[in-house]
């Protein structure tokens, strides 16, 4: 076993991510979203739900609702700011990375946190391409 | 205003405690292993500090040895009697609920080669002392039990532990990590019957980085560290003699203030549950009145995360701890949550107020009027529904 | 007047970092391992004492573990690194002069069958480098040596060996225990090609209780410690915040007077050893010159013996180290003075006077007015003529 | 293994015993003495010269010299406070026991002291013994 370094840097949380927690911008619940997907489980200490109104393949408005730590906040909330405006194919492209890029960088130990929104993130489009199934053209490659 | 409920996990030092290190950094600074005028003035401290903190356990001074905290203290002392008593039998009890510090070297010693069985306890906290009876073989050498439990405050019944154990024939040793019960409940080594006990300063408004274990005398026990004897032999290295004296000022002050103290935690503690269970959805976990540590108050609030929860209050001046009292890296809910039959989702959503002789009503006030607002914001952008816990 | 001229055993703590420390008790209390401000503030605090310590041995702060002192880190480095290497090979390479935190180290591996030899040193010390040479073997995975010998300050050359075991293929990993070192002479873990480096407080006039150890990023160690993990996998334990905060401010200042401080201590070394050097029948143990700690006097005053010496200078107001400078209790002459084949009968005449940045001229004015007289009066009364020895 | 206690309870110094050790009141050469005896060995670390001026059997006079620690020279010095005036049969009968006991006791590990000047003194009176041999009564019972 090699040295493994102090678990406090795991832990430790950039200013703009407690900043993004103690603020979060788009936190609440949404009056009839095109659609809601929601991942995690609180058995698991984290879940997340995720609201988008989309029109003509544009997310017009997001909002989320959370059950988790401060990471899980202030992911959710980033992601939402990053993907707001956004065409779907463009929030389609969002990497894991550019959350927490975009926090500041995200604790080890806290990276399942971006894990989660991005997944709910997923699902959303997903959903909303399925329930268009046909309707819209295939996202770009 | 700024409110610490944290006291459990580390507590801030006496002014007094201050006053008597300061002058063992710059005065009274000789090492206490030589026999001139400085260094017999630092042993003669180090001899003071065994005699008050011995009186307070009602202990011989002798029989207690100075550590880094409780954590060096509980590893001494479990693995140092294992390994002497290897001979008579590899058989250890713990129970579910102890502090990481005993069940990481209880892991260790399993992947030595012991065995050691983890005793239940029941949805208060109490440990299982049937189940305790029902373990013991002609293999048990060492039980280990916490006076009591740091994260929700249950009393263990280690008097009537040690009457167990007292009664077998062979002996086995008893060990009792006092870390969180230190200050907030009696602990006399004779009534209790433990041959070992685990104290640590920085609990009791002593410095961190500086504990004890009393070790009965006679008792058989191996060095676990290896280095330079100093005063100790089973704890090498030069002493943390400032951090001894305000050890030793801190326990004065303890046993000085003690039943005042109590009395004064207990009162506010029961202030703060009153208070917690008018809030919807919210349970107090472990047991109510005098069989619960007087500076503890262990709420599950549903519907909600615990760390979150711990941020916003500090955004309020507040500071508590959440989900395991001690180890916020491992993203499993708390063991001694579990243990008692709490499900996950609500063991995630616990926070624990622990207080102090330094806690005022105004402190209790602030507290029960900020907590209810955070628990309904909180809620509020949960997707969790507390009702469906 | 009273002299300190023992601070290769312990020094007094420098007033700065007392200041630095005392917000830590009182105000800055935290528990370091909770995300709440308060324990944030510690966690920083922490962090900043890493970047410092790191800075000095041209180090990373990642590659910084807090420990309790100097002894705790020598026992976590040489098992840890044994532990981790067993299947690599089970044979260590130490000196004969290493400090009594080493050896006993190595004699418990010895017992747990690991093999260890022990280098010889010549008259003024030096350790061997040849026979290093000829004793490395393809079982070889450490070797532990001091980088001045903390009796006869004899600096060694560490740089030579661990440039010896850059060479082999075979990776063998280099402890260097810097606690007597350390603030005396450069500690630049790359020059040195160490993997290992122990460090104390108490010996650079930061407090006692912590020390801390340089592991090299990717050097294989298991923890030989269990417990509650606070901060340090390898170090379990509530770290001693306050400490670790003094260490730091100590090495800040260590740093920004190193070269004052070293040309000060060397001013008054060689004094005193010329001084000495007039009273009849005394010897200097060790080197003279570049080679011998700044901050170190050895010297054998034949035909009296050590804590008679020791303890008349007291009287004086004087206090000094005699015989194996760490350790009094053992009725043998110094393993080091031993080794560098002093006469036992000598060796127990010997005295050790240690100089830190706070000594004065005045204060070698007067120790070197008392000395002589001391040696008179002590071989006046004694039946043992030194010119027999 | 059993606990071992301090090794400090071992060496620490009473207050009796460093008093005697700043101010030894018989310590020194002495001329023309009847007897002199010496024990230790400064290889050892302690060495002990013990002068005896005897008239009639009685111990009129008493001086000492040390190679050795605090706990020597105290030792020393309280045996010979002991002795003096004291005929020889008495001087005889002294315990180690004494010697530590009117220092306010010796640290465990010092006790070799207080044997060092107790097996000096027994070998100078018997040295005094046998060059008196048939010149002298017997020591009493
Ligand atoms: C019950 C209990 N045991 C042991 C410890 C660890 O003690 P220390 O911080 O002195 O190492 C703690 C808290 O940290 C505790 O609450
Ligand atoms: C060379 C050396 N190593 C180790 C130690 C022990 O260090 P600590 O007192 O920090 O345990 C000392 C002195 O006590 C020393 O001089």
């Amino acid at each position: 076993m090699t040295v493994e370094y102090t678990e406090r840097g795991m832990l430790k949380y950039s200013e703009k991510l407690l900043e993004r927690f103690r603020n979060p911008k788009h936190i609440g619940e949404m009056e009839n979203p095109t659609v809601v997907a929601e991942e995690g489980d609180p058995q698991c200490g984290d879940m997340f739900r995720l609201y988008l109104k989309i029109e003509d393949d544009r997310i017009v408005d997001a909002k989320f609702l959370s059950f988790g730590c401060a990471a899980n906040i202030a992911t959710g909330d980033m992601t939402v700011e990053l993907v707001k405006g956004k065409t779907v194919a463009e929030a389609e492209r969002l990497q894991i990375k550019e959350i927490a890029d975009a926090l500041g960088g995200l604790p080890l130990i806290k990276m399942h946190c971006a894990v989660l929104s991005y997944k709910t993130l997923k699902k959303a489009l997903a959903e909303y391409r399925k329930s268009r199934a046909g309707s819209v053209s295939p996202p770009q490659g | 205003m700024r409110v610490y409920l944290d006291n459990g996990t580390t507590t801030p030092v006496a002014p007094e405690v201050v006053e008597a290190m300061l002058p063992y950094f710059t005065e009274k600074f000789g090492h206490p292993v030589f026999p001139y005028s400085l260094g017999q003035e630092a042993a003669d401290a180090v001899e003071r500090a065994q005699e008050i903190i011995a009186r307070s356990i009602n202990a011989r001074p002798e029989e207690v040895v100075f550590t880094s905290g409780a954590t060096q203290a509980n590893d001494m002392a479990i693995r140092g009697v294992a390994y002497a008593n290897r001979n008579r039998g590899r058989h250890l009890i713990t129970t579910k609920v102890e502090n990481p510090s005993v069940l990481r070297v209880c892991e260790r010693l399993e992947k030595e080669g012991f065995r050691v069985d983890y005793l239940p306890v029941d949805a208060e906290g109490f440990v299982d002392t049937a189940e305790l009876e029902k373990r013991l073989s002609d293999e048990t050498i060492l039980v280990s039990v916490a006076n009591v439990n740091d994260e929700i405050g249950t009393i263990e019944p280690v008097e009537e532990i040690g009457e167990i154990l007292r009664e077998r024939q062979r002996k086995i040793y008893f060990h009792v990590n006092a870390a969180a019960g230190y200050g907030r409940v009696e602990v006399d080594v004779k009534k209790i019957g433990a041959d070992l006990v685990s104290l640590s300063a920085h609990k009791i408004h002593g410095p961190k980085g500086v504990g004890a274990l009393y070790v009965a005398e006679g008792t058989p026990i191996e060095p676990v560290y290896f280095g330079y004897i100093s005063l100790f032999n089973l704890r090498p290295g030069t002493e943390n003699i400032p951090g001894i004296v305000g050890f030793g000022r801190a326990v004065e002050l303890m046993m000085e203030n003690f039943e005042r103290d109590v009395a004064h935690m207990t009162r506010l503690r029961d202030r703060l549950i009153s208070g917690f269970e008018e809030i919807p959805h919210t349970l107090i976990n472990g047991p109510r009145g005098k069989k619960r540590s007087p500076a503890n108050v262990s709420c599950s609030f549903k519907g909600l995360e615990g760390e979150s929860m711990m941020l916003h209050l500090d955004l309020n001046g507040i500071s508590v701890a959440t989900g395991s009292a001690c180890s916020t890296t491992k993203l499993e809910p708390s063991h001694v949550l579990t243990a008692i039959g709490l499900k996950a989702a609500v063991a995630h959503g616990t926070i624990r107020f622990t207080l102090s002789r330094y806690n005022t009503e105004e402190e209790i006030d602030y507290t029960l009027s900020v907590v209810p607002r955070v628990v309904e914001q909180l809620r509020r952008i949960s997707p969790v529904k507390p009702e469906q816990l």
